[in-house]
């Protein structure tokens, strides 16, 4: 059956998932919304305690943690609303005009 | 036997069970190897409010399903409708009304606007307050409807109605001899007018 | 068992990024928080109500969701997630399934307060062993911010818009929580994102695994909705517990339990004032409006606290 | 050996759906369809099936059950009628785009207003471009029968689609017949186990559906269905001769009476068709070349079959027990004529709307409506092609049936109350 990453704009009906179905989780990892972002999050490690707090208010699912600590945003699906940033305690998190 | 295709309507009240006596008829004849229909006319009956059921008993088998217009029988369950609903609409002059009275059949007939068939009567309240120990005017009707059709054989009507009882009512045997005591008692006691 | 954040915070995520949700945007927040407290070990099947939810997770052919997933229409989530429910009761009786299944809906307040309340009353009071979480950000947000009943009064919205003759909203907002609990359910709560989680946390996990119908009402702000700068979610949260004007409590078994007392309750206006929705309070003669919205929530808190004596 | 019985047209499906043994069934009690829940409750609370019964709020929260149980991978069946359809309508379009296979008993009532709880096919007209496939019965057997043939339609792998099998409401539903049930073992043979490829609560995978479908690949997911409705005529012919392999009993897209040397012709659906049938008969005993269509599937269309069938008849009535509306005709009517169309040579085509609310329909009408079809056969004028039959009119000149049944002095219609 083919997968969400073969199914495009251009794909025949013969070759949709009948009913639209999805046959994989998560298949939204695949879509770039990082491209949405006007304001970028910037990491400051070394100010990070790993409290953790931003990662549960982020709505994008976007702040990857790794044996007991975050680690560097994802930035293909991070959209920029700048929660973390207001969360974070310890003044680990900037927050400035993306540039592209 | 009777003619290949027979069609009865049953007039009764919401509540009194017409259309269980309609079903029960459609019952006995499919027994007998018959084609039945048995369903009544809605609007949804209401308790006390006259209702219509019809029976169409046929050798082979019938397609028609509209209404009966033209009955060869007319079943009257409750004589209270005799003054409101006109019974004898269509009936066929060679059929016969069967009504369920403690009148005469020709004390009957006065209230049928010239009905020139057969009318008949049977007090199935008093037979089934005699025999089932309540006004259960079904039973009673039941039997005095297939004696006037011949729509199946007396005997073996007996036979079907007394294993079907048995098997409904094992565990209540009083009811079954009541309702066969019923159904014998009607029998003999219909009067023909 | 008690709460541990960092050990939650490293459970495999069950909401994938990539979703066309609003940057900033609540409801995806609790979708996260409610999910995170299924054990990693059970499975689940997520309904989901017609909304921006709905419209921005699953958008052929991307799903967000590492679960499976239905969303049938807009007013039926509870229904649909009962279906599945049945369908699993069956089968599993039947030995055609061997693995542990939740069953979590998500609708929004559209979904849930207004069209779908039939559905989801039905679904309560049949007792499916599902969890229905409403995301409450107070309207219509998905059709354009469109008044719902759990709009606040005062609120400025699309349908309700202010005016020369009109400030907003005249009704008050139903009390949906209380409506659900009056279904006699095993488990029905109030909560929003505070601090670590752990009220949220502790309600999701027990509405999840509380046998029968439950029902968690989650506020879940929305910035475009309520006028505010998307990066004070927290903020706002914290205000709207702080000021009484969303108390988190909860009702198990029929015992009304408060979760959250505010060390100082705060006025309304700290949390009205972050809000374009409520702007028109502030401006020269409404006073009125914001001294109506104070009365009413101080009255709803006597009420609750009594409630949860 | 077929089981001999006499049942009404509720308790058979609701027998068909014993013996079916489904997963779940979602339902709420709506006249004439009530029976069969009522029916099959009483399996369920005595062991004899392993259904989920779901006794919802609403019609529309029954369909909602189906969709979510069938996703799930479960067989979901539902029955209801008229306004109970009419609120499940979106979520018809919802079961067959997501190409579930739920099988719905529809006992066809007539939709308000006036409210109205007897016979016309109003509902499932309504709904023939929701993408279920219609099949219809004119007799408590065909109604049973349909429903042991709907599940290995809807449910093949071509196919994937909602089956809505429909019987006249209170004609057959209430109606006590003869019939031939096929024992259990035998049912549970011919129907098979439920086997979809991907479901929601699969082992070893997930699965997610009812996406938001972008223009980009909406009209693509409806070409599917279509292509689907179409393979449907295949399989609907092939589930026939299987199910004619068990019962000796044969079905079709449509049933032809006496249509060989037919050269006047009346196509319709359900239980009027033997009514209709005895008026053919009747005129074959004066040595009138009568014949009659019935019409069994009318989603999909038999379109080019049905057009071959009267390709030899001179004239023809196509009659509708629903109004569409369209002061043109009714929806039979117009896929009829459509579908004859394409014929080097048409025969003229007349159509009747009748027995809408229950209005019944008798011999004598079908005689009167040949010997209109008669009488444009002899005049080559078609005269008046969209007419209603059975109606009161205020013209006595205008009529062309007598009407004294209807104005029967039956109290019934002055005393009943209506019940929902």
């Amino acid at each position: 059956m083919r997968k969400a990453a073969e199914i495009n704009e251009h794909t025949p009906w013969q070759e949709l998932t009948p009913g639209a179905e999805i046959y994989e989780p998560a298949t939204s990892k695949l879509v770039n919304t990082g491209d949405w972002r006007t304001m970028t999050p910037i990491f400051i490690e070394d100010k990070c305690k790993h409290c953790l707090i931003c990662v549960p208010f982020c709505p994008d699912s976007s702040i990857p943690v790794a044996e007991g600590k975050r680690t560097d945003f994802d930035f293909m699906h991070c959209k920029g609303c700048g929660i973390c940033y207001k969360v974070c305690p310890f003044g680990a998190i900037q927050f400035e005009k993306e540039e592209k | 036997m009777g003619k290949s295709t027979v069609e009865i309507r049953w007039h009764g009240r919401g509540g009194q069970g017409a259309k269980t006596a309609c079903l029960l008829l459609a019952d006995v004849a499919f027994y007998s190897g018959k084609h039945v229909q048995g369903f009544p006319e809605y609007g949804p009956e209401r308790m006390g409010a006259p209702i219509t059921a019809y029976n169409r008993i046929t050798d082979k088998r019938c397609t028609v399903h509209s209404n009966i217009y033209s009955p060869d029988y007319v079943i009257v369950v409750d004589e209270t409708l005799l003054g409101s609903v006109d019974v004898t609409s269509g009936l066929k002059e060679e059929g016969a009304i069967i009504i369920n009275s403690e009148k005469e059949p020709e004390e009957l007939r006065s209230l049928l606007g010239g009905f020139k068939g057969q009318v008949c009567s049977i007090d199935a309240r008093r037979i089934s307050e005699e025999t089932i120990g309540r006004n259960m005017p079904n039973t009673p009707m039941l039997a005095a409807a297939v004696k006037i059709s011949k729509i199946v054989e007396q005997e073996q009507f007996i036979r079907d109605m007394e294993s079907s009882l048995r098997h409904k009512f094992t565990t209540k045997p009083q009811v079954v001899s009541g309702n066969m005591e019923a159904l014998r008692k009607s029998m003999e006691e219909v009067k023909v007018g | 068992m008690a709460y541990n954040f960092k050990q939650e915070m490293e459970k495999p995520e069950r909401l994938a990024g990539g979703h066309r949700l609003c940057a900033g945007c609540g409801a995806s927040v609790a979708v996260r928080g409610v999910l995170r407290a299924l054990e990693p070990s059970d499975r689940a099947v997520v309904t989901n109500a017609t909304g921006c939810l709905e419209v921005s997770t699953y958008l052929y052919p991307y799903t967000a969701y590492e679960d499976s997933y239905i969303h049938s229409a807009f007013e039926n989530a509870a229904a649909t997630c009962g279906g599945v429910e049945a369908a699993y009761r069956v089968l599993k009786k039947k030995g055609k399934i061997e693995e542990n299944f939740k069953f979590i809906t998500f609708g929004g307040d559209g979904g849930t307060y207004d069209i779908g309340l039939q559905s989801l009353s039905g679904a309560m009071e049949r007792g499916h062993d599902m969890v229905y979480v409403c995301y409450d950000n107070e309207a219509y947000m998905n059709t354009g911010i469109q008044r719902s009943s759990a709009t606040p009064r005062f609120a400025d919205a699309t349908t309700t818009p202010v005016g020369r003759e009109s400030y907003g909203k005249t009704q008050r907002k139903k009390n949906l929580t209380e409506i659900i609990a009056a279904h006699n359910v095993p488990y029905a709560a109030q909560t929003t994102f505070l601090g670590n989680f752990k009220d949220l946390h502790e309600k999701a996990h027990k509405a999840i695994y509380t046998e029968g119908a439950c029902f968690l009402n989650v506020l879940a702000p929305c910035p475009r909705g309520w006028r505010y700068d998307m990066a004070e979610l927290a903020e706002l949260c914290r205000l709207a517990a702080d000021t009484c004007v969303w108390p988190l409590y909860e009702i198990e078994e029929g015992t009304w339990k408060l979760s959250y007392e505010p060390k100082k309750k705060l006025p309304i206006e700290e949390f009205l004032k972050k809000q374009g929705r409520f702007k028109h309070m502030f401006t020269k003669g409404n006073e009125w409006m914001i001294e109506d919205a104070q009365q009413y929530v101080d009255q709803q808190w006597q009420r609750l606290l009594d409630k949860c004596k | 050996m077929a089981i001999r019985d006499r049942l009404s047209g509720n308790e058979a499906v609701a027998i068909a759906m014993k013996q079916i043994n489904p997963d779940v069934m979602g339902a709420f009690p709506i006249t004439p369809s009530t029976e069969i829940p009522q029916y099959f409750s009483s399996y369920v609370a005595d062991g004899l099936v392993d259904t989920e019964f779901v006794a919802v709020e609403s019609e529309h929260s029954a369909m909602s059950t189906c969709i979510a149980a069938q996703a799930a991978g479960a067989r979901a069946v539902t029955a209801t009628s008229s306004c109970g359809m009419a609120l499940m309508w979106e979520l018809l379009y919802v079961a067959s785009s997501y190409r579930l296979p739920i099988t719905m008993a529809l006992v066809n009532r007539a939709l308000t207003g006036p409210i109205n709880i007897n016979n016309d096919h109003s509902d499932s007209m309504g709904a023939r471009d929701s993408g279920w496939i219609q099949i219809y019965s004119e007799t408590n057997q065909e109604a049973y029968d349909n429903f042991l043939q709907a599940m290995p339609i809807g449910e093949h792998k071509d196919i994937r689609l909602p089956v809505m099998v429909c019987q006249d409401g209170f004609i057959t539903s209430h109606a006590v017949e003869n019939m031939d049930l096929l024992e259990d073992d035998k049912v549970r043979d011919f129907v098979g186990e439920y086997q979809p490829e991907h479901y929601l609560l699969q082992k070893d995978n997930t699965l997610a559906v009812g996406p938001y479908g972008i223009s980009a690949y909406y009209m693509e997911f409806k070409k599917q269905q279509a292509e689907a409705m179409k393979s449907a005529k295949k399989v609907i012919l092939e589930v026939a001769e299987a199910f004619e392999q068990v019962t000796g009993r044969k079905y079709g897209f449509f049933e032809e009476f006496m249509m060989e040397d037919a050269e006047v012709a009346v196509v319709l659906i359900g239980s009027s068709a033997g009514t209709g049938k005895a008026a053919v008969d009747a005129l074959r005993q004066q040595g009138k070349k009568a014949g009659l269509i019935k019409i069994r599937v009318f989603r999909p269309f038999p379109m080019e079959e049905l057009a071959e069938a009267l390709s030899h008849v001179k004239a023809v009535a196509v009659m509708d027990k629903a109004e569409s509306f369209s002061a043109a005709g009714g929806p039979l009517f117009a896929e009829t004529r459509s579908a004859l169309y394409d014929l080097p040579q048409r025969p003229n085509l007349i159509n009747y709307v009748y027995g809408l609310g229950g209005r019944d329909i008798t011999v004598t009408d079908f005689e009167e409506i040949y010997s209109q079809l008669d009488s444009i056969v002899e005049t080559r004028q078609t005269g008046p092609v969209y007419r209603h039959i059975g109606q009161r009119e205020a013209d006595g000149a205008e009529k062309d049936v007598t009407y004294e049944r209807y104005q029967m002095e039956n109290n019934n219609w002055r005393w009943q109350s209506n019940g929902l």
